[in-house]
């Protein structure tokens, strides 16, 4: 004062370690054991290979509308190696592979795409949260995750993940400032993927970025190449240190590209161009990764083909499997089932309406 | 006159009321360059400009409150709620102002917004996506809830809407969306707000119903008169609020036995009030208690239930053989 | 037992719980250093710290999402809007995920949060702090909506929700915060959630009931009993969903005159639920159509007419009397 | 990239023009017309003469609870003097001065002080809405009316009013960014008093400024000293300026402090200290401007005492007529107008039960 620049306290950065190309800076590149870097690749083919199985099997109507996830494994995959597993995850509904890397089947992702509840139970119980539908809901339960974890003096962080569309909805405001508020040990995890159904980032908001939207909560923000695994890995890792030591909240803005559509439900080309398309496919993140390993020796064509392989064969065993579990799956009256800790008087005589309308069994005549 | 599915039949509606009326503008998620998730505003943005169809950014709330403060200035907003369970965002813009407003400047603003919704089960939709939750809106003293349940009267009935200087919120049957197709005249249509209507005439028992309901309670109706030789009246709400209760009331003094059918969990749903409009202007005339065929007090399942969970027409029949039989 | 007001009832009950289980948790705004707007939190931050009551920036779906959070780490977590009128704000994540965290996992996950609000008319408050609206909640599944309606049993019931391992949507009537007093065992009492209980015998008609109506409709009833010599039963619900219809349709089979009065907005409001049950239940015993006593279906008004829109015992007698004329 | 500080391209800015004392920094001086400036000087003696009045009659039981604005006068006063008439103003609550100023009546708030839905036709029509109670929830409403304004070529502006706790409101998010991304003619004013409830503003976010919650939406945002009537008043001019040229919003934090309860069913002195206010009340912006225009000879203490008087008698009479008035309002069949355009069937039948019961007159005999 009497008019000057407010400087800004909190930095926001911007990270890229490994190009389009595969070539890695050497000053900033992680340290990270190879057999991580190795199950990273792996889970990054697996993520793409059952997202082009899941669109098959959508096509053939064997399952229902879903979000793939192709082009943002490094994203998701990334930010997830770098929590524990006892570490909480709060998803949005586009970190499939995040969501397998931390325990879940390919059955239940199958089976819960065909409308089937059960997709639920069939995974041992664990610190992933179930997809969140409403866009932008799930942040604020990780702040009170974060928070809780605190209090009874656990050493958790939590990570958790949306899109560049849900910024733009209240609760992910709230969630920011009650975590900066409460420095509730979270990551928040925006795979900015350039579109929200048909709206672009540009559309989305003004701000020049989305890692500077930190700013408005005194929080860190860093901007990631969310293409580049490593990158993502490294600025997550630094956040959960953060969130670790007790230093509250992160921001971490990966940029990347959903290179389907954005359900099966949507047609990308009424809305993006082959153009734009084009030169996000020459940033996909596996290439990349894979030019990264074999230049560290650690990936050969071989290699390379035999893990091709044993994910083939394991997306297939999955898709067997869960279509044979799911034909003793689907009883109608469990629908009533975990309302309630307890069945309540009036859900108990639905329940048998619906029970003696099944035990009557067929059609009364009419057109269902 | 051309068939027309739902959908089509919407986008003509405000096809014309744009083209008739510059007040009108449509904003919402995807309602632009995508034309709608469900293409209800295909091709509008084309024909009317960015100028006039808002691709908004992502937050319900934010489409709500805009469209308010539109209509305060004497716009007629046309927002869109991508899915029904995605409307709570909303839901303290639409309570605290947008059914207040009148009523707290004594008459000098309102807000004649319609905030357009599809609703309902029945498409294999994902988690969130098909809820029927029209008695949050129709509990809300200020609001008009409107529920086509065909083409033709989905179009009339969004006329009606855009021109109502009121808000309206509009629950599309998206069940009904491409189901089939109804003769639409390309001429102006209109159907009163707050008017239901009788859409088979019986003596033996009345069903009330609207939305997408409406499709399989006919269905039964035809069978119970093939099968059974009775005759069950169906009235079609159209607008669940303000309630038209005089046709129901009327078709209860004369058949004596009522069901109401809709796919919104039963407790404090909407047929409750129906019972209650029935027992305060029709008690004694009642032969039987008024069977509620309803959706179940459970989160709608995820879509492999649904079909057990909607009611259908199967049901409809039974109950109604069940109130033929009693009292 | 020492004689208290609700407020103090409820300060009792979270003191208590609080003391027993470090996983009660009370976030909200002005809980802490303030006490909460009404006192209720009054004096719990000095005695369990910021740790366990937090004062939350001002948010209500901040709050209710953190809470929900909270609650599936395991803790208990009671969460205030500061009126009922702006937990509108948080009615997405009450909806989309208080309500069904417990189903969507299949009972992996849970929810036991309680959210508490003032509720109700009667204290000459600004606008929007007056709505009664727990129909919008007690129609959602998986919800549960608890009223009380004195100092004792709100204690004993807002204990019983801490510990219930569902959520718990918590309404109590401020018109009763501090208008009277009573005994108030120090000793831990609870009160079962989902039931309701009979405040008065009657054989001559029923009075279905809750929260802050039950003081003048025990007014009225007792009036009538020393006027015209008729007897009243007045059943007070205290939860009102899930609903319990055992004693209310029992006591209609008895009288066959029935009345339901609440200061929520009438059409689609929660006595449309129980004429629903009544008519499922008791249809051949009722001898006239049930009467409504009830708020009205417009914006709550600003203080001063509120006398008028509120239902006070002259206008219950007057129902009555015409109840027990009618038939 | 690699790993390089994002420069922000929106500046946030403090101003300060004059000091405690009074003293101008002649240099950012804006020109305002002599009559404008006593104008505001009397409308800020206004407000808080009316202020304490409002007070005693609630002590009195002769209105309800009402918020107290004292102390902030210079931050709504400023900034509406510096839109036009036919500009919009969208309040929250804390604005008493800045309604009168735009021509709402003394008598209308002391008639909706008093629970009469009447206060709001008591005064003309104008482009002033309503008080908005739920916190935050107004200023997308302010949006909307900016983009209809610019949608029929009107040129007006858009000044909405908030507090530094409804910036926690996801509504403030959302309106911010919808205002950004449409570019709506709206001027984001926080009235940052410190204090919601009992809630400081360093518990509400951790952002070092409001101001800077601006970055967020890559909209500019400014911090003015709110006790500075002519800083309030210049910063929020330049931002009509910026938004009538078709530039956009902008967010203007006015620093001020509430010097009396939150409303009179507060007690202050729960939460914060004797010191706290002493420190403020030495930064009173009535005082302040009143030495900045005795200094510039537009007031001498006779004129200052004159201006007192009058105000004090414009007060007492609105007082008595207010009170006159009341007593033709409040017919409770009242409650039914206006709920719709048209009163439905139902609504009609309600007015008529409650039209019996009034014409029966007096009670049945039970206690109310
Ligand atoms: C609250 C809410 N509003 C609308 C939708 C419909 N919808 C689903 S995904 C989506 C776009 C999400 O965009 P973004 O956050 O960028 O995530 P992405 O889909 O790109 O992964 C929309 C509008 C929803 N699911 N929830
Ligand atoms: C949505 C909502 N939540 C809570 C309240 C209760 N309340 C009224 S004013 C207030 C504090 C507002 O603080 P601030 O925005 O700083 O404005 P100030 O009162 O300081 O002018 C609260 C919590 C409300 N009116 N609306
Ligand atoms: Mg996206
Ligand atoms: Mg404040």
């Amino acid at each position: 004062m009497p008019r000057t620049t407010i400087t800004i306290a909190d930095k926001i950065e911007a990270l890229s370690i490994v190009d389009a190309k595969g070539v890695v800076d050497k000053q900033l590149e992680p340290s990270m054991p190879d057999d991580l870097l190795l199950d990273l690749y792996r889970a990054m083919v697996l993520g793409r290979r059952f997202d082009e199985r899941l669109l098959a099997l959508q096509r053939q109507g064997r399952i229902g509308t879903f979000p793939p996830t192709s082009g943002q494994e490094a994203a998701h995959l990334g930010a997830v190696a770098a929590i524990k597993e006892d570490d909480w995850m709060v998803p949005a509904f586009r970190e499939t592979a995040a969501e397998i890397w931390r325990g879940r089947s390919l059955e239940s992702v199958i089976i819960g795409l065909n409308g089937y509840n059960e997709a639920a139970t069939v995974d041992p119980p664990g610190t992933t949260l179930p997809v969140s539908v409403p866009v932008g809901s799930q942040m604020l339960h990780a702040v009170g995750i974060g928070w809780a974890a605190r209090y009874c003096k656990e050493d958790k962080v939590v990570l958790t993940f949306f899109g560049d569309g849900a910024t733009s909805e209240g609760d992910f405001h709230e969630a920011m400032n009650f975590a900066a508020v409460f420095q509730a040990p979270v990551i928040f995890l925006c795979q900015n993927n350039q579109w929200a159904i048909s709206i672009p980032r540009s559309k989305q908001t003004r701000s020049q970025t989305i890692a500077q939207k930190a700013v408005a909560y005194g929080m860190p923000g860093i901007q990631v190449d969310g293409n580049d695994v490593l990158a993502v890995y490294s600025a997550t890792a630094e956040a959960v240190e953060r969130a670790r030591a007790g230093q509250g909240p992160t921001l971490v803005e990966c940029v990347t590209y959903r290179l389907m559509m954005h359900t099966t439900a949507d047609d990308p080309r009424r809305y993006r161009s082959d153009e734009e398309l084009e030169t996000w496919k020459a940033k996909d993140p596996i290439p990349r990764f894979e030019a990264y390993l074999q230049a560290k020796k650690l990936l050969t064509k071989k290699k390379i083909a035999a893990i091709g392989e044993a994910v083939q064969a394991q997306i297939q065993a999955a898709v067997d499997n869960a279509e044979a579990q799911m034909k003793t799956m689907g009883d109608p009256l469990d629908m009533f089932a975990h309302a309630y800790a307890e069945t309540p008087p009036h859900l108990a005589a639905q329940k048998e309406e619906l029970a003696a309308e099944l035990a009557a069994g067929g059609k009364e005549g009419a057109d269902g | 006159m051309a068939k027309m599915t739902m959908v089509q039949a919407l986008n003509l509606a405000l096809r014309q009321e744009m083209a008739k009326d510059d007040r009108v503008i449509l904003l919402g998620e995807d309602v632009g360059v995508d034309g709608g998730v469900f293409r209800v505003t295909d091709g509008l943005i084309e024909m009317f400009g960015e100028e006039r169809v808002l691709d908004t950014p992502l937050a319900e709330a934010g489409i709500a409150g805009m469209s308010i403060g539109m209509a305060v200035y004497g716009l007629r907003p046309v927002c869109e709620m991508q899915f029904s369970g995605f409307s709570y965002q909303a839901f303290h813009q639409i309570e605290n102002h947008a059914a207040r407003l009148r009523w707290r400047s004594q008459g000098r603003l309102s807000v004649p917004m319609v905030l357009r919704a599809p609703y309902g089960g029945g498409v294999r939709a994902l988690e969130h996506h098909s809820e029927s939750r029209e008695a949050y809106y129709a509990h809300t003293p200020g609001l008009k809830m409107v529920m086509p349940s065909g083409p033709r009267n989905a179009r009339a009935l969004l006329v009606s809407a855009i021109r109502d200087p009121d808000p309206v919120i509009f629950f599309e049957p998206k069940a009904i969306y491409r189901a089939y197709r109804e003769e639409v005249p390309e001429e102006e249509e209109t159907l009163p707000i707050g008017r239901s209507r009788i859409v088979r005439e019986g003596r033996d028992l009345t069903i009330v119903t609207y939305g997408a309901m409406v499709r399989p309670v006919l269905a039964a109706a035809e069978d119970l008169h093939s099968k059974d030789g009775a005759e069950a009246e169906v009235i079609d709400l159209l607008t669940v609020s303000p309630l038209d209760d005089t046709l129901f009331t009327a078709s209860a003094r004369q058949t004596g036995r009522v069901m109401v059918v809709h796919e919104a969990p039963r407790s404090f749903g909407p047929g409750a009030e129906i019972i209650a409009r029935l027992v305060e202007k029709s008690f004694y005339y009642l032969e039987t208690p008024i069977a509620r065929v309803t959706g179940y007090d459970v989160v709608m399942p995820l879509f492999s239930r649904e079909k057990h969970y909607l009611p259908h027409a199967d049901r409809v029949l039974k109950a109604a053989r069940k109130l033929l039989r009693d009292g």
